[in-house]
């Protein structure tokens, strides 16, 4: 009896202590140390961009040049008590920050940070990160539910119907990319853009891409979901202490996630001159950001509908052309 | 400026017992004109179809009755209307918001600062005091209630 | 031992949390969200503090619009009887810790508007919500209001004696007492 | 009561009811704007009906800061006001510290020396473009855009030094005296004026470039809370919300007080009265500001800058009298009477902000929330002032 489970357990202890699996669970572990230290980053960044702008000197005290001010702000929302009012559906209410950052947690799976620096090199790469990273909307709309709010609630509305009306110029002009590929595979992608970029053979979709994954991000001046003049804080007006901090480090995680997806698409990934792929890698993840950034503190919000209809009658029309485009001109290549 | 002929012709127009030319310079009114019972909505109508926007409404209050006040203006020129109204024994005088809708507001707060009733006012709801108050604070007569006061937001 | 020994044995703490304290309050020191609340005059030289010339961003500080994610409610004007259980209401929604800066003549006493005929105003946020902070002035200058924050941020840890992690600031030369901050922003 | 007997029962109100609810959805709800919220900048409160993102109607609900401005006037004697009426309007507290003392000067038949008028409405005229200023940067926070708020603090900043030099304070003025001003204006607040007026001049080209233009902006305020000009007179609408309806009213021309009889310059109009033309009316004035300014300062004249002989405590003789004055938000009316005592019998003030007020109810039915926003920011509605 015990001789025939023996072999059994065996196989399955080494299977779960095998190379794979090793690489995952380490991988878990730095893609959540990456996303803090990244959202970290990126509220300083923002503070600090902000600053400038207006011309002032933005957090000064602590820290040198302030540094500190994030992680302050962090370990104060750690300490803060975490409000949830008795008209608000409790269940629901404490899933949904949760149900706003895991799915994004996945999205890393495939992220190409340099050559060999891949968790798993899929065959869906592409098909994966969107799938999930569109999940993250579920989140907000819970959050918004049930928040009981009406602010709230016209915040969750607002971003669902903004998910879904960016969402298709999004996959239509990653199409037309795929087009040229043939593949859904992050490496291949990669690799097929060795001479030129794609942002150079297809700037159409890559405007059009950046500008739909803005507003998929809920960045300014497409942040009516959170609109602060309109919904006082949209979606998460209700959540407090480290509930609140989990919806901000989905959304500069997001960020990071689009940013990375345009580098791998239009600006080559990894490669780069001298320097090693990774750098490389962030260096163009962080300077899209960065244009983002600047631009949140440069222009005004559009107003729900003009947001649609930029959607709907602007965007999706021409992505249809360029992939329409894209497809006649490789058949000719042919 | 409004010539001397136009002012006539207006205070001819508005047919109420009394109305005399006051010194602009002065008292920075043009007309004074005082109405009794339905002459203040058909002076107010005269005065719509000239043109004259309302400018200001309110009371004072002659501790024996209350008056209230209207002024009247034209847009193109200096030509202030003055016109007054005392209130009868129940403190009630005509409302004007249907022909100027702004009079709406106005007679809402001179109702609740001096007690002025305006039959067929559409919503005599308190403006700017809280909707349960029951006094009006601009009326000689009233006199604070201190011990009221007190503050009554304490938490246990 | 002693009746009264017994007594402060009984209401000794089992963990002694001070340390931890002492490390807490220096983050909710450093960044106070400040719920954007002007009822009057007061409010423009609220904004006045946030921007280029005297930047309260500088100490951490920033505006939310909701209660929820605030950690100061500024009271920033006169507090009528009409407003006053929307300020009650509002504190109440925040989130523990929290504290209150009462800025300006009317939060703290009704200013110039406290009068024997008044009927219409409270004088002064203490007589609705605990008030840590007063920065009086009519309206106070935004350098004011900042020393207001500096005074608080120094109630919140402690000061620069008391708290552990803050003793390490006059090591490092900066001087980081509110006075000699304040100075430094003229 | 039979079933037949109807005389209880509001027929009309039921129809009225069911015409309403035509062609409106049942998820129809209330929405709660304020007193506490970002956009009604102060203590205003709007109570929306909302069908999804439109508004089906609403209406204002004032009083979250009243006073008793008029009850004080009433209470206390006519230099004891002073104060009042700078808290009364903050932002241009000049402008209502200097009509103040002219409806007072002329209750009182008080004399006022040439050089104080002047310096009156230098500083008057400094305090509107300031407002205007400060209006600029919050309508557009109210769109988003944070950092013209942000810019638009550094000409205030400047503008508050000037008058912190001649006034004493940033904010709350209590400047003006009966019969003058409380200080002489010298050398170093000319030269700084004018340096001021230079740079302003340089600045409203950015600001054209960085706000006029902007694509976004135009999408948001064109077209958007369009008053006919017949519901702007019939609601009495005064300042940039009439110009913007094309028109042409301002106190300043119509009835000329201080020496705006004098100088020389225009008021802007705009034609369609939506929120463009009103941002449009309120830029343009401010450059008109500047050349009032500019005039004043070139032909300052000599001599004492306050009426010695003016009494201190005032004790007109029994009379009243109306005056009306161009605060930046509109047309301010002052009316005193005096009974011959040293407090005035009645004193009675009406706000620009309040008639403006008045007809937002109207102008809201219908449109989106967002526009709602942008109508109420494009209103420059100074709460304290409304609710007295």
């Amino acid at each position: 009896m015990s001789a025939n489970i023996a072999p059994g357990l065996w196989n399955w202890l080494a299977y779960w202590l095998s190379e794979e699996v090793l690489v995952a669970v380490v991988g878990l572990v730095i893609v959540i140390a990456l996303i803090t230290v990244n959202s970290i980053g990126l509220i300083y960044a923002e503070l600090k961009v902000a600053a400038h702008v207006q011309r002032r000197p933005g957090p000064m005290e602590v820290g040198w040049h302030g540094w500190l001010q994030p992680v302050m702000d962090a370990v104060k929302l750690l300490g803060k008590e975490l409000v949830t009012a008795s008209a608000v559906n409790k269940p629901l209410f404490i899933v949904a920050p949760a149900i706003v950052i895991l799915p994004l947690l996945v999205t890393f799976i495939v992220i190409p940070f340099g050559k060999t620096l891949i968790i798993r090199d899929l065959n869906m790469g592409l098909l994966l990160i969107f799938s999930f990273s569109a999940l993250n909307v579920v989140g907000i709309l819970v959050g918004g539910w049930a928040s009981n709010n009406k602010y709230s609630l016209l915040g969750a509305l607002r971003s669902v119907s903004q998910c879904v009306a960016y969402e298709i110029p999004i996959l239509i002009t990653v199409m037309s990319v795929i087009i040229m590929t043939h593949s859904l595979k992050m490496s291949e992608i990669i690799a097929a853009q060795d001479r030129v970029w794609f942002i150079v053979v297809q700037p159409l979709a890559a405007i059009l891409y950046f500008v739909a994954s803005t507003a998929e991000t809920n960045r300014l001046p497409f942040d009516i979901p959170e609109a602060e003049g309109e919904l006082v804080a949209g979606f998460h007006s209700e959540y407090s202490g480290m509930r609140f901090a989990l919806f901000f480090l989905a959304e500069y995680t997001n960020m990071f996630i689009v940013a990375a997806v345009f580098t791998t698409l239009f600006l080559g990934g990894w490669r780069g001159p001298v320097l090693p792929g990774p750098i490389w890698f962030l260096i163009k993840v962080y300077a899209l950001i960065f244009f983002v950034l600047v631009a949140r503190w440069t222009f005004p919000r559009l107003r729900f509908d003009q947001l649609m209809t930029l959607a709907w009658k602007v965007m999706i029309p021409l992505a249809m052309v360029n992939l329409i485009v894209t497809a006649l001109v490789m058949k000719l290549v042919q | 400026m409004i010539s001397s002929s136009a002012l006539n012709e207006l205070s001819k127009a508005l047919g109420a017992a009394e109305v005399h030319a006051t010194d602009y310079n002065r008292t920075g009114s043009h007309l004074d004109v005082t109405v009794a019972g339905d002459g203040l909505r058909a002076a107010a109508q005269t005065l719509q179809g000239r043109g004259f926007f309302l400018e200001d409404l309110t009371a004072v209050d002659h501790r024996t009755h209350r008056e209230v006040v209207y002024r009247f203006n034209l847009y193109q020129g200096p030509c202030r209307v003055t016109i007054r109204a005392k209130a009868d024994e129940a403190d009630a005088v005509d409302t004007i918001s249907d022909l100027y809708p702004l009079a709406n507001w106005m007679e809402r707060e001179c109702h609740e600062f001096l007690g002025v009733t305006f039959t067929g006012h559409p919503d005599p709801r308190r403006l700017l005091l809280p909707e349960d108050s029951d006094f009006h604070p601009l009326r000689k007569d009233f006199v604070v209630p201190q011990e009221a006061l007190a503050p009554e937001y304490h938490q246990d | 031992m002693s009746s009264e020994e017994k007594l402060v044995r009984s209401v000794e703490p089992v963990v002694r949390l001070a340390v931890l304290e002492d490390i807490l309050s220096l983050p909710r020191a450093s960044s106070l969200m400040v719920l954007t609340f002007g009822l009057a005059c007061c409010a423009i030289e609220m904004m006045a503090a946030g921007v280029n010339k005297f930047d309260w961003g500088r100490f951490g500080v920033i505006p939310r619009s909701t209660p929820r994610q605030a950690d100061l409610m500024i009271v920033a004007g006169t507090i009528s009887r009409k407003m006053a259980p929307t300020i009650v209401t509002l504190w109440e929604q925040m989130a523990a810790p929290k504290w209150v800066l009462a800025m300006g003549n009317c939060a703290i006493s009704g200013g110039p508007f406290a009068d024997k005929e008044q009927y219409a105003i409270v004088n002064g946020a203490d007589e609705i919500v605990p008030v840590d902070v007063y920065v009086p002035g009519c309206p106070p200058r935004p350098e004011g209001l900042i020393q207001g924050i500096l005074a608080l941020q120094d109630k919140i840890t402690g000061g620069q004696r008391n708290n552990l992690l803050r003793r390490f600031d006059r090591l490092g030369g900066q001087k980081r007492d509110f006075v000699e901050r304040i100075k430094r922003i003229e | 009561m039979s079933i037949t007997d109807t005389s209880n029962v509001n027929i009309r109100s039921i129809e009225t009811d069911r015409k309403i609810s035509r062609g409106l959805s049942e998820q129809s709800f209330w929405l709660n704007l304020g007193p506490q919220h970002p956009a009604t900048h102060g203590v205003l409160r709007i109570l929306v009906r909302m069908d999804g993102e439109r508004v089906v109607e609403a209406e204002p609900v004032i009083g979250y800061i009243h006073r008793g401005h008029e009850r004080m006037g009433e209470t206390r004697g006519y230099a004891q006001f002073f104060p009042n009426n700078s808290r009364m309007d903050y932002l241009g507290a000049l402008t209502y510290n200097h009509g103040y003392c002219e409806a007072v000067e002329k209750l009182a038949g008080i004399e006022v020396p040439r050089r104080a008028v002047f310096i009156r409405t230098i500083t008057s005229e400094f305090n509107r473009l300031s407002s205007h200023l400060l209006w600029l940067g919050a309508y557009l926070m109210d769109l988003g855009a944070f950092t013209p708020f942000i810019y638009i603090w550094e000409e205030r900043e400047l503008i508050n030094d000037l008058l912190n030099h001649v006034t004493g304070s940033r904010l709350t003025y209590s400047y003006n005296r009966f019969g003058g001003v409380h200080k002489d204006i010298d050398d170093q607040f000319i030269t700084g004026a004018r340096a001021f007026i230079k740079r302003m001049r340089k600045r409203f080209k950015m600001y054209n470039r960085l706000v006029t233009g902007n694509v976004i902006f135009q999408a948001r305020a064109k077209g958007v809370g369009a008053i006919p000009k017949q519901r702007a007179q019939a609601y009495g609408l005064t300042g940039p919300c009439l110009r913007a309806c094309g028109v042409e009213y301002d106190i300043r021309k119509k009835e000329p007080y201080a020496v705006y009889s004098e100088v020389d310059f225009d008021i802007p109009t705009g034609q369609n009265g939506d929120a463009f033309d009103r941002y449009m009316v309120r830029f343009l004035e401010m450059e008109q500001s500047l050349r009032i300014i500019e005039q004043c300062l070139n032909r300052l004249p000599n001599g004492p800058y306050i009426n010695d002989q003016a009494p201190r405590d005032l004790a007109p003789d029994p009379g009243e009298v109306f005056f009306a004055f161009e605060s930046p938000r509109g047309q301010v009316n002052i009316f005193i009477k005096s009974d011959g005592t040293r407090i005035p019998y009645r004193m009675h003030w009406k706000n620009p902000s309040y008639t403006n007020l008045s007809i937002l109810a109207e102008l809201m039915r219908g449109q989106f929330i967002a526009d709602v926003i942008s109508i109420m920011g494009s209103f420059d509605l100074i709460i304290p002032e409304i609710d007295k």
